[in-house]
């Protein structure tokens, strides 16, 4: 793989990243926001190996994207699933 | 309105957030990438390079310096695991129930039984990686992730069955005590907390090698497994 | 300095740039926490990235295993990787109880907003009946 | 008699590993784990104290000499905090032997010991990163410590404290990190002696960047200003046990690393007072801000958090002075709060036990007739904390006073006689509600255990404060170590 392709990769990567995560903090529904932190995690793991650090790599695959979003996904059933912006909510 | 006052409201924390990220971005561009660290004659990750598959007996630098030569580290860190584990589990069950039971919608077929075939090989791949932690990427950490994955897939497909939290805290108590055990080791017989005084014990390369190092990592593997079944355990709550 | 420095720290840090935003803008304690989770992801990068270099092989050396199995033109720095590792389990320890104090927030006061809650007086009575 | 001091650390994981063993075959047995666990830190830092006079105690694991090992190396000024910490965890679970266990006291008091190891291992360790790595074992012991809530408590402020730090902590922690590895990418090494030596050759502008990601890590552990509004949070939802160790071990050892740090790695890489000046006056705004708040405050649980705030900001500032005398009343003052806050804490719980989330002033009012004891003591923990003739905090003004004024530092010492009068008037609130006896006056006797430990406390205020000769030797050698950053290198790389 030739410098200008890895740099050209690393790039895209880092651009789908930002996005994923911008959604996420934008989004008003939690459980896709916690998806969507799933995809940066999965992401992220891409850009590890990227850099040469397949353990690492393996670890934020397992643990970002796969454990991390369930635990959310299981506390935003356990409280509630969409986000309100002007009065903060109260009892569904 | 709305809209206007939502911008006013997160406009500072933007210009609070690329102010740090910017000042951090300059710093880390000045330092650079590792070129100059890895080569310099007598710094700690050249020594770990030139040394580090003598030292310890394993092809896996990563695994060496995070079973021995910052293996206490890796003891803290298998404690705020620890400490996470038993803090979630004990404060998920102060909370009040809920009122309404989650009763979640029943695994398809093809669900439970894609589950029932794949759980047992996703275990074994994790038993496979922390095995092999020495010698190809992977280790305790990964292994034990891998491991609670095909809990956490086992709770999806059978949401009706108990899990056995005894036996949980029982893998977790006696994954740890070994961990300390193993060091202990060390400090009776050379006096070093952590020391690998089997370090040259098998072949390079070779599943049994690196003397205690597989042995501590199988204690992190089996360790971070039940720990982390146990917080997703108790964060999904009991079945319904 | 050069292209690759530039563009990984340069994404790093735009990915920080919004963990910190979050933190600091959303008053919503679940998104506060995806907010500290991209914070945790992108310092874990960081790192990694502090002993990255160009060109070379993941530290493993020796043997027939896959990735980086011939290192010959060196490898790169195994430390920090080393250090990530116990990182992220740390991060994910973190969040769990994060979100487990979250929930117990939820369930006394029906919000997840730290802001537009308060809590009234106490006074001894209450305590009494 | 030299015991490997990497015992403070191995012991008490031992025990927290053995808890939830035991708690399957015996709960009974499995709730005094924890302590035993403390008396055995406390047995291990006893039998190694006497060596501290002779500077370092040092120890390596993994069977590789630093730096390419982790080391401990026990500096007089951490083993003083070690064993100051180790106490206020004995002094918090002591005081709870015989009473009604709260909910989940296992838990509770598996937390107490952990915090604490995590904060004796940041005083301890020779390793950057494992400072980071006992950060994160004290603050999550911390968040759940905080989200335990009161016996009586029916509104769940204790859950929104755990929260708040749980997010802010949680940033705090990893900002420090960030620090860490850009330190690492300067110096590429994380022992701290080591890094210490190399730092001539640091880029100013790295070294100002790492000192900014340090002092808001550190500095939000350590409540510093303008960065403590979780920590009023904490207090105001949690046990009175939590409050102390939040007080006492978990924001001093904040304090000591962002000290270290500050002091012997990035303070010699920047040219000028730079490091200093912004420690100094970020302490003594901390300290203006924590005495006022504490002066408007309603509920005695804030009263005596935004009064630790204050302390907070008062050593950070002496410490930076950056002469003997300086670093002489940090020390003193360290001791006096270590000992007069949490019996403060524990008193004044017991006083407003009754009342479910904030407790008012009037809780106190008429305990000297309610339970005498506890009133007695708990006034002698106000005078201490103020600093009256004989207490460790006396002498610590003493030296704050004569350090600031010898270099001439007059706005200093003006803040300084300005947050001390605050301080004595809302403490002296307290005083007066103590002894202003009603006829409504219940009996309110104090449990033997909470007794006993409070008297302890007392003891020991006034045997430090009438003989503070011993610690002299010590403190002496704390002031070589902050200050003179080659006796700190010479110690740490064995």
């Amino acid at each position: 793989m030739n410098s200008a392709m890895f740099l050209a990769i690393a790039l895209l990567m880092f651009i789908i990243m930002i996005a994923l995560a911008v959604a996420s903090v934008r989004s008003k529904d939690l459980i896709i926001a916690a998806i969507l932190l799933a995809g940066v995690s999965l992401i992220a793991s891409f850009a590890f190996v990227l850099m040469r650090a397949p353990d690492v790599a393996m670890a934020e695959a397992s643990i970002g994207s796969a454990l991390t979003a369930i635990i959310m996904v299981y506390a935003i059933k356990r409280t509630k699933r969409f986000e309100d912006d002007d009065n903060g909510g109260g009892h569904q | 309105m709305m809209e206007r006052s939502l911008l006013q409201r997160s406009l500072p924390a933007l210009a609070i957030s690329l102010l740090i990220a910017g000042t951090i971005f300059l710093a880390f561009v000045e330092v650079g990438f590792g070129e100059a660290k890895v080569d310099e004659k007598d710094s700690v990750s050249n020594r770990y390079i030139a040394n580090g598959t003598e030292e310890t007996g394993s092809s896996n630098l990563v695994t060496s310096v995070v079973v021995n030569y910052r293996g206490f580290d890796t003891l803290g860190e298998v404690t705020v695991l620890f400490l996470a584990a038993t803090g979630v589990g004990a404060l998920i069950s102060m909370l009040p129930d809920d009122k309404k039971k989650r009763k979640g919608p029943a695994p398809s077929l093809i669900m439970a039984y894609g589950g029932a075939v794949t759980i047992p090989l996703i275990a074994l791949f994790g038993v496979y990686v922390f095995l092999h932690g020495h010698l190809s990427p992977g280790g305790g950490f990964q292994g034990g992730v891998i491991i609670a994955t095909a809990f956490l897939l086992f709770l999806i497909i059978r949401p009706d069955r108990s899990t056995p939290h005894g036996a949980l805290s029982l893998f977790e108590s006696l994954a740890g005590l070994s961990f300390v055990g193993l060091g202990l080791i060390g400090l009776a017989v050379s006096g070093i907390f952590l020391d690998n005084v089997i370090a040259g014990f098998g072949n390079l390369g070779d599943l049994v090698s690196g003397g205690l190092l597989p042995l501590i990592y199988i204690a992190i593997g089996v360790k971070v497994g039940s720990e982390l079944s146990g917080v997703v355990h108790s964060m999904r709550g009991d079945a319904p | 300095m050069n292209g690759h420095e530039l563009v990984f720290y340069g994404g790093i840090m735009a990915l920080l740039a919004v963990g910190i935003w979050a933190v600091l803008s959303r008053r919503n304690l679940i998104k506060a926490i995806m907010g500290l989770a991209i914070i945790e992801t992108a310092v874990n990068l960081l790192l990694v990235a502090v002993g990255y270099v160009s060109g070379r092989s993941a530290p493993i050396v020796g043997g027939d295993t896959g990735i980086g199995s011939s290192p010959v033109g060196g490898v790169v720095d195994p430390v920090p990787q080393a250090l990530v590792l116990t990182a992220i389990v740390i991060s994910l320890a973190t969040t769990a109880l994060a979100l487990v104090a979250a929930i117990g927030y939820y369930k006394h006061t029906g919000t997840l907003d730290l802001k537009s809650f308060s809590y009234g007086r106490t006074d001894e009575k209450e305590v009494r009946k | 008699m030299t015991v490997d001091p990497v015992l403070l650390i191995v012991i008490p994981l031992a025990a927290a590993f053995l808890v939830p063993l035991t708690s399957l075959f015996s709960k009974a047995i499995a709730r005094w784990i924890p302590l035993l666990g403390l008396l055995g830190m406390a047995l291990v830092i006893g039998l190694d104290f006497g060596d501290l006079y002779d500077g370092a105690v040092t120890s390596t694991t993994g069977g590789f000499d630093p730096p390419w090992g982790i080391s401990i190396v026990m500096t007089p000024f951490g083993g003083l905090l070690a064993a100051g910490m180790i106490g206020v965890a004995l002094y918090v679970l002591l005081s709870g032997v015989g009473g009604r266990d709260g909910k989940n006291g296992v838990v509770y008091s598996t937390m107490v010991m952990m915090a604490t190891t995590g904060g004796v291992g940041m005083v301890i360790t020779g390793d950057l990163f494992n400072m980071f790595v006992f950060l994160e074992i004290t603050s999550i012991a911390g968040v759940v410590l905080a989200a335990m809530p009161r016996d009586n408590d029916r509104k769940g402020l204790n859950w929104r404290g755990a929260a708040v730090y749980a997010v802010v902590g949680g940033v705090a922690s990893f900002l420090v990190l960030a620090g860490i590895g850009l330190l690492y990418g300067a110096t590429s090494t994380l022992n701290i002696a080591q890094m210490a030596s190399r730092v001539g050759d640091m880029d100013a502008f790295v070294a100002g960047t790492a000192f900014l990601l340090m002092l808001i890590g550190f500095g939000i552990e350590a409540e510093l200003f303008p960065l403590n509004g979780w920590a009023v949070e904490v207090y105001r939802g949690s046990r009175w046990g939590t409050s102390s160790i939040f007080s006492t071990v978990i924001g001093k050892a904040g304090l000591f690393a962002l000290l270290r740090m500050s002091f012997i790695v990035i303070g010699p890489a920047i040219k000028g007072d730079f490091v200093m000046d912004i420690l100094l006056w970020g302490g003594a705004a901390t300290y203006l801000f924590g005495e006022a708040a504490a002066f408007t405050s309603r509920d005695m649980y804030r009263m005596l958090g935004y009064s630790s705030i204050g302390v907070f900001g008062l050593l950070t500032a002496s410490f930076s002075i950056g002469t003997g005398d300086g670093v002489r009343a940090g020390v003193l003052l360290i001791i006096g709060h270590m000992l007069a806050k949490p019996l403060l804490f524990s008193m004044m719980a017991h006083a407003g036990r009754r009342y479910s989330g904030d407790v008012p002033l009037k809780a106190l009012r008429g305990m000297i007739r309610s339970s005498p004891a506890g009133a007695l003591m708990m006034t002698v923990g106000i005078l201490a904390l103020i600093g009256m003739p004989p207490s460790p905090t006396f002498w610590g003004k003493y030296f704050l006073f004569s350090g600031a004024g010898s270099s001439e530092q007059w706005v200093l010492v003006g803040i300084l006689v300005v947050g001390t009068v605050i301080e004595a008037g809302y403490l002296g609130r307290l005083i007066f509600n103590i002894f202003d006896v009603r006829k409504d006056t219940r009996e309110n006797g104090l449990p033997l255990a909470r007794g006993i430990m409070g008297a302890v406390a007392v003891f020991m205020i006034f045997l430090i404060g009438v003989m503070p000769g011993p610690l002299h030797d010590i403190i002496e050698l704390v002031i070589r170590e902050l200050l003179q950053p080659l006796t700190y290198i010479r110690w740490g790389v064995i």
